[in-house]
């Protein structure tokens, strides 16, 4: 279609659905209002089992599922990245020699804050079912922290420090041990996904039964995740050379 | 063991298998993981058969993690036996893919079994599911591996673009539907279909409830190819890996009609006149069932001619489930059925070509296959059961749809349809395994070439007896579909229990058991096997006259026009996004007016 | 409303047509990183502290670098 | 309006916009300027406004910022200079 | 005034759009689907936000925000960063095989 055509189709289209979506708006219950149902029901459910962060016992507990899934997505969308940038067969991994230089006080600022990187990350994992957070982000902190080594140091030192084969196996524990708590629910309880664990006292950090589990299994899965995914991006960018 | 047990089992089998064979993958050697892939789809297949079993006596609810629907919280699994049946054929079709895959990708890439699984789970997942928003996470699963399998062979061009363009516009349908989704929860404060339903009814027909119809619908729509959503499909289904394209034709573009249907009847059944559904979706449908069957008898790529007989024949199945009744309904998924088995079989036939000739050009081929012994008589076979042969499941499925339409002019397009989808295959084979006609006028710039695709695996010799297992597995499967009465009488059953709306939220939400219902007409009648015999006839007529008047004459006389069509899909991501905002609006216009 | 959101959300809307309308990805890179920012921002006035957290982390960092990394690669690419 | 939200606004108002027309304009590098500004002074805000909500778990979200722009600036200095 | 919040939703997930639509670069594309995406984000927190309410978090005394959509909009996020992910390791081929990533001159699929 030429350029025109196709701005005519577009117009024409988003004309109709920007009135169609602002007619729907003018009917949406105000913003700020009181009225949320399902609030009322999730909120007593988590109180129920010691889960002081409602959200993280609604992506955990209550409707776990939707979280398997969005983990499935990460799981195979990190596996699909690896599958797409592999190096062709016209192509093969090759170091460049020279790296671009960094600056002293850059490096040192980028070693003195990898260890904070990582404690905090992995306190956003632990503490996911008591204050904000959980496995998700922490992981992604995680998996940032480490790449500290190649922002602040050199890609070599990153990749002597990061097998990515173990990294892949890592994800695959942590989504196969979301999916055998799983199990473990449907075994012990009758129904998959129950929340089996202890639910302990509100406010410990080893409370509110599965739901600190299933964050730390994310949390695993998700920083491995996230280092094969950057892993395969940095050797694109860096390392993969058609071969003449 | 509890029935309850099986639809989140049917969900984590996949999961866990594509756990183990990501695990193992650097450390075992490929047949290893070809086994564990293969057992997982096996044991799949059987965990979803004893569901269909199940779900006979009624339908089959869990409440995932043990929240009862007296807390309010949670998400609800629901399988009618066409929901298991969905599930059941994926499980299948992923099990005749792997079979396939054995021997087919050289080297060991443990990715495409980890990723087909990990399909296979969200196709399950989406196929059971009784709640939006469950179902978005479902749907996006899907989206997300099909995007990495479409464009898994990186050294080709055309692959990665293909998968591009499918990842941009389903993506962008996806996200229109989530945000349908939360306009449904602004108003009724709930996710579940059945709970939203209900609170739907109280409120009554706005503005709101049509936006939010039209934007869940969007994301669904593009998942079933319907047009104006429809581009993107012959671009991906052409360049994916030939056991990717069986599942995306068999059971990935049906699954959108699935959940189209899901959502209109289970959510906005209370809410949202019979006619006016009714009206939108035979006008859609139509659509699509032209557009793919005109454009299908213009290609020359193979897998493109597949891909858009398998547009043309989404139309045709919305056409019948537009009716809305039990019989349009259980016609059109008996007619799902039995296309993903003859339709995986021609793609799998194709792919043995690619196989062994290294092209999948109509032209290029030209008497090439002559001493295929293979292809050379199943290919004309698998065109005219696609067409609607008796006694294959498409003509089953052909005809219940025709008479639940009750109209003659309907009748007629389902004939015409179907036998111009076939009627193009048997020209191809008509041309490459047999050397009838003038050799084709190769000018035309309009079309894709089949050229220049990669070779998959290379067999000079013998094509393994996996893939030739593969292939008889799916055609003999169609093949069944019709002759087996059992799985008609079953989906009779499965239809009336899917528009059962009432029933369906009290079984959900409350417990009641169904109440058991009587089976509906689905054996073949006379003039079933007379429209289907029709329907062949047209076809081999089609393809003699297709092989002597040739694409060039016939593109002749119709120049200008087919242009047009040719340039409106044009792969360019730019146009295919602004048709999908267009196709909104044309959704929601329809809506209105009908 | 209360002005904070009333100013958050047209800088959220602003951001987002900056975006759009850089053209060069790498500058677009950029702006999508302040665009991540905002939007934290917003979530935060808005009472959600786990999603902020999780747009920090997606939208600081590993989108960014993935995005660039990209750029890089088209570019080499191109020479 | 309390003195917390006051000073919120106001950073938001002069600090966080102002950014976000740095960024809109110019090259890459001078782009990279509006970034720091924003990240500095949305960490300042989100101190701020938190600090009038009196809701101190969420004061992990300017931490994490705090640490995460760091990185991420590191990134774009890296990534967006000439090609080694 | 109170339909500002939906309205920029609205704004964002055309404005989006309009960007794929628009785009000469398919790096340019990829970034504009995930703002799209951010316009769904901002539609399910503006749903549940409630005036005066705090979030969702350690018991708090007074009313709470609605958990459900923040939870919704974590795997909302998940799922961008996933799919920019993808769409970016398929422009990279995208450029090693066609050498070009302006969609413009991309034409090997057509009619």
């Amino acid at each position: 279609m030429s350029r025109r055509a196709r701005w005519v189709v577009f117009w024409l289209g988003g004309l109709g659905v920007a009135v169609l979506f602002v007619l729907a708006v003018l009917r949406l219950p105000e913003f700020g209002g009181l009225v949320h149902p399902y609030r009322d029901l999730s909120v007593p459910a988590a109180m129920g089992r010691s889960s002081p962060n409602v959200v993280s016992s609604i992506n955990f507990d209550q409707r776990a599922l939707d979280t398997l899934g969005e983990e499935t997505i990460l799981l195979g969308s990190v596996v699909g990245a690896a599958a797409l940038l592999r190096p062709s067969k016209d192509e093969k991994e090759q170091l460049a020699k020279e790296e671009g230089r960094v600056l002293e006080a850059t490096k040192l600022l980028g070693y003195l804050l990898l260890p904070v990187t990582l404690i905090l990350g992995a306190d956003v994992v632990t503490h996911g079912h008591l204050t904000p957070g959980g496995g998700f982000q922490g992981g992604v902190v995680l998996a940032t922290g480490l790449h500290l080594l190649y922002v602040a140091g050199s890609y070599r030192m990153l990749r002597r420090l990061r097998p990515v084969s173990w990294y892949e196996m890592a994800e695959a524990a942590g989504a196969g041990a979301f999916v055998v708590l799983g199990f473990v629910g449907l075994f012990l309880a009758g129904s998959f996904l129950a929340n089996v664990l202890p639910w302990g006292t509100l406010g410990d950090l080893f409370s509110s039964g599965s739901v600190f589990a299933l964050n730390v299994a994310v949390g695993a899965e998700v920083t491995s995740g996230v280092v094969v995914l950057l892993a395969r991006f940095l050797a694109q960018a860096l390392s993969v050379r058609e071969v003449k | 063991m509890d029935p309850s047990w099986l639809p989140p089992l049917g969900i984590a089998i996949p999961l866990a298998g594509a756990c183990v064979v990501l695990a193992l993958a650097k450390f075992v050697p490929r047949l290893v993981v070809d086994i564990v892939a293969m057992v997982t789809a096996v044991v799949a297949v059987g965990a979803m058969s004893m569901l269909l079993a199940f779900t006979a006596a009624g339908r089959v609810v869990t409440w995932v993690g043990g929240w009862t629907p007296d807390h309010g919280v949670g998400i609800v699994l629901a399988a009618d036996p066409i929901g298991a049946g969905f599930a059941l054929l994926a499980c299948v079709l992923t099990a005749c893919a792997l079979i396939y895959t054995w021997r087919y990708f050289d080297d060991a890439e443990a990715h495409v079994h980890v990723l087909i699984l990990l399909f296979m789970a969200g196709m399950v997942g989406f196929s059971l599911t009784a709640d939006l928003f469950d179902l978005f996470v479902f749907l996006e699963l899907m989206s997300a591996t099909a995007y990495a399998l479409t464009g898994h062979k990186i050294e080709e061009p055309r692959s990665v673009q293909g998968g591009f363009t499918f990842g941009v516009v389903t993506s962008l349908g996806a996200y229109f539907s989530l945000a349908g989704i939360g306009i449904l929860y602004a108003r009724t404060g709930q996710l579940g279909m059945p709970q939203i339903g209900t609170a739907l009814a109280g409120h009554g027909m706005d503005a709101l409830v049509l936006a939010a119809l039209v934007l869940v619908l969007t994301g669904l729509l593009v998942k079933a190819a319907v047009v104006p959503f429809h581009f993107w499909l012959a671009d991906a289904h052409a360049v994916a890996p030939t056991p990717v394209c069986v599942l995306f034709s068999g059971v990935m573009a049906p699954l959108g009609l699935y959940g189209v249907l899901r959502v209109t009847t289970t959510v906005f059944g209370g809410v949202l006149p019979a006619a006016s559904a009714h009206g939108t979706f035979v006008v859609l449908g139509i659509a699509t069932a032209v557009v793919g069957a005109v454009l299908c008898l213009m290609q020359r790529h193979l897998k493109r001619m597949l891909a858009y007989s398998t547009i043309a024949h989404l139309g045709l199945f919305l056409i019948a489930m537009a009716t809305l009744t039990a019989s349009g309904v259980a016609g059109a998924v008996v007619y799902v059925f039995g296309h993903a088995g003859v339709k995986g079989a021609l793609f799998l036939m194709v792919g043995v070509l690619l196989a062994r000739k290294g092209n999948v050009d109509e032209f290029a081929l030209f008497c090439e296959g002559r001493d295929e012994r293979l292809t050379k008589w199943l290919l004309p076979l698998g065109a005219l059961a696609l067409a609607g042969l008796p006694p294959f499941g498409t003509g089953l499925g052909k005809a219940i749809s025709e008479e639940s339409t009750e109209s003659v002019a309907l009748t007629a397009l389902f004939v015409l349809v179907s036998a111009a989808t076939g009627g193009a295959v048997l020209r191809a084979s008509l041309r490459i395994h047999f050397g009838l006609g003038p050799p084709p006028d190769d000018t035309d710039r309009d079309t894709t070439k089949g050229e220049g695709e990669e070779q998959e695996g290379r067999f000079p010799n013998r094509v393994p007896a996996t893939m030739v297992a593969a292939i008889a597995v799916l055609l003999t499967g169609g093949l069944l579909v019709g002759v087996v009465p059992q799985v008609a009488e079953a989906m009779g059953v499965g239809a009336q229990r899917f528009l059962d709306r009432n029933g369906f939220i009290a079984q959900a939400m409350h417990g009641v058991a169904a109440a058991p219902v009587g089976g509906i007409e689905t054996a073949w009648t006379w003039s079933g096997v007379a429209l289907g015999l029709l329907s062949a006839v047209l076809a081999v007529a089609i393809g003699f006259v297709g092989v002597h008047f040739g694409l060039g004459r016939l593109r002749g006389a119709l120049k200008a026009p087919l242009h047009v069509v040719h340039r409106l899909h044009s792969g360019h991501v730019g146009d295919y996004a602004a048709w999908l905002v267009l196709g909104m609006t044309a959704v929601g216009a329809l809506f209105v007016i009908t | 409303m209360n002005p904070l959101l009333l100013v958050a959300f047209v800088l959220v809307a602003a951001g987002a047509t900056v975006v759009v309308f850089t053209r060069e990805p790498s500058r677009q890179a950029v702006t999508l990183g302040v665009y991540g920012i905002l939007l934290t921002l917003l979530f935060v006035l808005l009472q959600a502290p786990d999603v902020a957290l999780s747009q920090v982390a997606v939208g600081s960092a590993v989108v960014p670098l993935m995005v660039l990394l990209a750029v890089r690669k088209v570019r080499g690419g191109k020479r | 309006m309390n003195g917390w939200e006051i000073a919120t606004l106001a950073l938001m108002v002069g600090g966080v916009a102002p950014a976000l027309v740095l960024v809109a304009r110019g090259g890459p590098v001078d782009r990279l300027i509006g970034l720091e500004l924003g990240a500095s002074v949305t960490t300042l805000t989100l101190l701020v406004a938190i600090q009038g909500d009196g809701q101190s778990s969420y004061l992990i979200v300017p931490l994490v910022l705090v640490l995460l722009s760091f990185a991420g600036t590191l990134v774009y200095t890296r990534l967006l200079g000439p090609k080694p | 005034m109170n339909l500002l919040p939906y309205l920029v939703a609205g704004w964002l997930l055309l404005i989006g759009c309009f960007g794929v639509v628009r785009s000469r670069d398919l790096i340019h594309t990829v970034v504009c689907v995930a703002i799209a995406q951010s316009g769904t984000y901002v539609l399910l927190l503006g749903i549940g936000f409630q005036r005066g309410a705090s979030a969702p978090v350690q018991g708090a005394p007074g009313a709470v925000v609605d958990p459900v959509v923040q939870a919704l909009t974590l795997t909302d996020i998940v799922v961008s960063a996933t799919v920019t992910a993808l769409l970016l390791a398929l422009v990279i081929q995208i450029s090693k095989r066609a050498g070009t990533v302006d969609p413009d001159e991309l034409d090997e699929l057509r009619g």
